[in-house]
């Protein structure tokens, strides 16, 4: 495999470039952000769909366009360029991947049309806590008559406030893991939510004897463990495209301030300390772009060295999206930490990301462990 | 054998005692925690509590509001070491300061080495009576770093100057009587010679302001604008065309009010913190990335601190250490810096809280946040390192 | 279905493979161990072995010493698709190089590009055949990262130059028999504009070279010392005064071959080695940082080699990537320095040994102390970052 | 305590200083390494002797001058500025101390004056394999009649090819620990020596069957364990005052050449990026400087916290010994990495020291033991 986009895949990525760059640009999140944290544009969301972005990694069989990993993440890429609000990550790449993968066809057949045309947005619940632990299960769905009975607590959900489905995974006996798609409005559910640093809504989720018919079970035959172990792929991947369209603007939006800003007479980008740190910062940022793509199309391609790929991936993109948003905002100097500056929402966004599934540190303990040392 | 005059400190130590703890009531004895817990005096002062007034108007009466200062000028005309005694007293008491004020820190040092004798007995008693609310302005949207090529000008009309354009990061400029400034007088000489120190009252016709947003949210921190206002001459401090050395003068002395010397650090230990929010295995933090640099970070914190213990042992044997403030500048930020990003990162998603809900505040990732300006504010990190690199090592322009 | 060209290369595939596996002797399969395992070719060449000598003698025959070259000047006349499948099969075998050439490699690619036809008939078939040892002399004291600053000077005497001056890092200038030489030319003109690229025997009068030591112990390395050598008019290539066009084609291809790419990395992973030498608790190495930082390295050393693979792809869908060799060294140098920083670390003190003794040949510690020359040779890390934030970032001078 | 040195102290360094300069540049090391590795001049070593250094941490009651580590520190900086060899570190910072600290007075009053005149040099062998790991025993002493029988093998002995006696720590039964004094030629000892980066010598000491009189036990009462962490603090500062002068004087050197060497019509010292970095190198080294006076001062006041001090020092200095040593080098360019030039030999010593008695590793792992996390 070529270590390069298709002329389709570009063709997808520059016409998403082109409708956030007018439709999504920084300031949109700033003025969603003021009226009461609105978690996202649902004209621009609707125009996603038409673009097809919903159906992306759906099978044909099912009417979607099986664009595949590396299309979805050219398009969270971009989205990550313009800080752009959306469904993307918690309904089509999760959610979508979640029902792709798992063997219960009715439900395909059910919710993926819903997904594809706008209908419904979903969301994938995992975490139980503070950190990503995500095979360190304290909620339970036990099996009653002909119901799963569930209780516990489920953490950081994104857009936990507006999805219309929630797809929770959790263990059913010892070792046995499933997952069910459980609608908001089920009795015994209870949600609040936060506001995290990058303006968005991340909900705790509380499920207090809430019962689930045994046809939302998503996995049937095949094993939740499995399972969990490609979804995390999917999403460590996913994620890592998102943090590459970050990086790749807050270092251009910063190379072009460095060229402008004047100081002393001359335009700081002279100064050669700042043009090293831009040096050794457009490096890591092509060690970024390989591991990016490489990553995502081992999922596409059902490549077995996929779940390494995907950690290389979250791990190098957390460590460089520290440095690069951390220097971003310093080259900036004091404007840089003013909100009227769009540097510094780039830098919050980061620090979401990094922590979302997984931090630079969980990751390179885990390249560690699968290399037996 | 003591001498006479430890003697007298030993006495003046226990009066000094005696007298604060009669007379600090206890709630100006609990560290600083919201924004009110500051008295900032002014033309219209606001007192949040009786006793933050009392304990004013006790330290005023006792001549302790600067102790340090002459007695002409409203101090309490203390020898150094006297007044070293009453900071020690105080800090083991835990008294706040009466009053918070920059015409004390900062203006106050310069009218005492620059300013005319009237301007001082104008001036000073006002600063020590809490009459006058100041603010400084210093750095413009296109002079930061550069604060030299600043542009505001103060044109000379004969009696007045008429002054145009505009400041930045002047801390609660919206609440001010006073601004303290860097103008330029002069546009021909080179861009150092040409500037002056002026005093300019925030109520002339022409001056307004606008607070600045910053990305860890409200900050004391506003844009000031001069739009042709007229300032009598009388205003200015020092000479014509010669405010870069007052101006040289009072960084050196913020850089050293930043880098903490001489602050009493209260913060709780990084490993304190993470004990209380991580799992151990064998005794060991389990993310052992996470341990490594939290180990790395309190070898440097504490360090640092015996760094600042060290100098300021030098110092005392006459081993000027003046050029080592943008050392101290740079590396107390940086920590402070790295301290932030190590909190959020051990913090988890709990740490990312930006409003307060039922299980946060979000203070934690504001002051993360708000930490991205400790290595700009005051000069920034590039500019200490240029300091240190020419002044201290000598290093070629 | 398969073009013309596709079949008449799977048949060359196969018949590549076929002559090298009954040509290509067993001994010349292995990996380069000793520095008796390269062929250098010269005027008084040496082979170490009987198979060395059979292998060059039947690549020559073949017209396979540099397959890509023009056959008139005693190159294979190959196509880049022929010679990529050369190469690729030579690599599947482990066939070593059939001799290793400062004239295939730097110069010959020089004269294909700027030198008249006259010099090309002259010196690419002895290259070819292996008549001729090169050394490159670029280099001198003052003239490092500043190799436009070179004083070595050709003066015009009529019929020839008169060279005075002396180069450094002129790898096997003991050995060579022919040196191409940077010299300056005009003492006028900017630095730049006065260089010219000069072709000097070893043997000519007043020609001397002394080895260079290193921190590593002995080295290929010399100073080569040029005292009133007359020099024919003819051994210039290029136009006079236009060598450092000459020079910095060169110094890119170099770059490249620095950086590595196309290199076949046969590294053992440092994982390995630490797992060779340290003890696991519950499968994890004892050494927490040490095991981080391995992870890191190991990180950065699989994505940058999945970077070539990127960068490669790209430039066969016609992107040029020209200008990022200065991030392939830059990089490349810096990731081999860290692998020899971090398995000197985990070899404890056994890693230290210099000499030979019972228990170690020495070699990890000399291995390490030659890393430190990788950021400099070739480049300085520093000149690379410059190049990238002026080359590629576009930022300003 | 105020952190610097009397004055007395600091007359001791200015005559070192002065000597070493006159008697011991870099050039010598370089001469000694070319004589096939001559461990070190034995006659700038009597000159050491006249001065008094040997006799620095000896208590007065031994006419030793009593000048604590404070002032033996100050010895070793210059040594390490001068990267003078001498058996300064084996004799007087490890021997002596051990003895000092022992309880068999016999032996002080019969060792001290050969120790202090010259007549004999001592070391102490602590390690077993490759790493610093000081309380994991695998030598044993058994104790069979009168005498105490020796089986094992130390590693990585400091002057082990030149000491008259080697003081051996070890176990004797389970978690009691013991000090023996053993002339190097006794029976059944066997020395392998191995002449490392920094061209000094060290040995693996093998001890098959040694008998050594119980007299030679030199902890008798006092608590071995207790006895090995105090010797443990004492080498990490020690060594800690040697590895500043190393700082120190690589610094020194190359900010030196940084204002000579020209290159593109400037001196190199004149590009901001190298500025920087030097600025960086001075505030790190204002660090160290602090730390190790702080821990020889807290060994010689019995400081509590002498233990964290000495751990401290041995990990502040180990990680910028790593960055002063390396950054020397490369802003020296290709001079740098010749034989030609001192600063190598700054970078090898440098290496040496900082696994010597632990690297920045163990340390910093210590630190966070020691504080309970």
């Amino acid at each position: 495999m070529a270590l390069i986009i298709s002329e389709e895949q570009k063709m997808l990525k520059e016409s998403a470039a082109e409708l956030l760059k007018i439709k999504s640009p920084v300031n949109s999140l700033r003025d969603l952000r003021d009226q009461n944290y609105i978690p996202y544009d649902k004209s621009l969301w609707n125009e996603m769909v038409e673009m097809g972005w919903t159906a992306l990694i759906i099978p044909e069989n099912f009417n979607g366009l099986n664009f595949g990993y590396v299309g979805l993440g050219q398009i969270l890429e971009e989205t990550g360029k313009n800080l752009c609000k959306s469904p993307l990550i918690s309904s089509c790449l999760l959610s979508s991947s979640v029902i792709n993968l798992c063997d219960n066809e009715v439900l395909k057949a059910r919710e993926f049309p819903l997904i594809m045309n706008g209908t419904k947005t979903m969301t994938l619940a995992i975490e139980e806590n503070s950190y990503h632990k995500p095979y360190d299960f304290r909620t339970r769905a036990k099996l009653e008559g002909g119901n799963y009975i569930i209780n516990g607590l489920k953490t950081f959900v994104i857009d936990g406030s507006t999805s219309n489905e929630i797809i929770l995974v959790t263990e059913i006996a010892e070792g046995e893991i499933g997952f069910f798609i459980i609608n908001r409005e089920q009795k015994g559910i209870e949600i609040k939510n936060n506001i995290l640093l990058d303006s968005g809504t991340y909900s705790d989720i509380k499920f207090n004897d809430v019962i689930v018919p045994k046809e939302n079970r998503m996995n049937i035959k095949i094993n939740g463990k499995e399972l969990l172990k490609d979804i995390l792929a999917i999403a460590y991947s996913g994620i890592a495209s998102e943090m590459l369209g970050i990086i790749v603007e807050s270092f251009d939006i910063t190379v072009s301030y460095l060229k402008e800003r004047q100081q002393f007479g001359v335009p700081i980008g002279s100064y050669q300390a700042l043009q090293h740190r831009a040096s050794k910062m457009f490096s890591e940022i092509q060690l970024c772009k390989s591991i990016v793509i490489k990553s995502l199309q081992s999922i596409d391609y059902g490549d077995k060295e996929r779940y390494k790929y995907s950690h290389l991936a979250k791990a190098k993109l957390g460590k460089t999206i520290k440095l690069v948003t951390n220097e971003a905002i310093q080259m900036h100097g004091g404007i840089g930490v003013t909100d009227d500056a769009d540097i510094g929402f780039y830098m919050k966004r980061a620090r979401v990301l990094q922590q979302l599934f997984g931090d630079y540190n969980f990751h390179l303990d885990k390249l560690a462990t699968l290399n037996k040392y | 054998m003591k001498s006479k005059t430890d003697v007298s400190l030993t006495d003046f130590r226990k009066e000094t005692r005696a007298w604060l703890e009669e007379n600090c009531p206890m709630s100006m004895r609990k560290p600083i925690k919201v924004a009110n817990d500051f008295y900032w005096g002014g033309r219209n002062p606001k007192f949040s509590s009786e006793d933050q007034k009392i304990w004013f108007e006790r330290m005023l009466e006792k001549k302790w509001i600067v102790p340090y200062w002459d007695i002409k000028y409203g101090g309490g005309g203390l020898s150094q070491d006297q007044n070293n005694i009453l900071t020690q007293e105080m800090s083991r008491l835990g008294c706040r300061k009466p009053i918070y004020s920059f015409g004390i820190s900062m203006l106050g040092p310069a009218l005492l080495e620059f300013a005319s004798e009237e301007q001082k007995m104008k001036y000073l008693p006002d600063i020590v009576e809490g009459k006058i609310w100041w603010c400084q302005g210093y750095s413009e949207p296109n002079a930061g770093s550069d604060l030299a090529g600043l542009q505001t000008k103060a044109v000379d009309k004969g009696d007045y100057f008429e002054v145009t354009g505009s400041k930045v990061w002047t801390s609660y400029a919206d609440k001010s009587d006073y601004i303290f400034c860097l103008v330029r007088t002069d546009f021909e000489s080179s861009k150092h010679n040409g500037i002056s120190f002026l005093l300019i009252d925030m109520t002339y016709d022409g001056v307004s302001t606008r607070p600045i947003k910053l990305i860890s949210g409200k900050s004391p921190f506003c844009e000031t604008f001069f739009d042709s206002v007229n300032v009598p001459k009388e205003n200015l401090v020092g000479k014509l065309n010669e405010g870069w050395t007052i101006a040289k003068y009072l960084l050196t002395h913020e850089r050293q009010m930043i880098g903490g010397i001489g602050e009493t650090d209260i913060k709780k230990k990084l490993h304190q913190i993470a004990l209380e929010n991580l799992p151990l295995i064998k005794g060991k933090l389990v993310d052992g990335i996470l341990r490594n640099e939290i180990s790395n970070f309190e070898m440097d914190e504490e360090i640092f601190d015996l760094t600042i213990q060290r100098v300021t042992d030098e110092a005392k044997t006459g081993n000027n250490s003046g050029a080592l403030s943008s050392f101290f500048k740079y590396y107390a930020t940086e920590l402070n810096m790295s301290r932030e990003e190590l909190i959020l990162a051990l913090s988890g998603s709990d740490g990312l809280v930006f409003e307060k809900n039922y299980k946060s505040d979000g203070n934690l990732a504001r002051k993360f946040c708000r930490s991205k300006g400790n290595s700009i504010e005051g000069g920034t990190s590039e500019i200490q390192l240029n300091i240190i690199s020419k002044r201290i090592l000598g290093l070629p322009s």
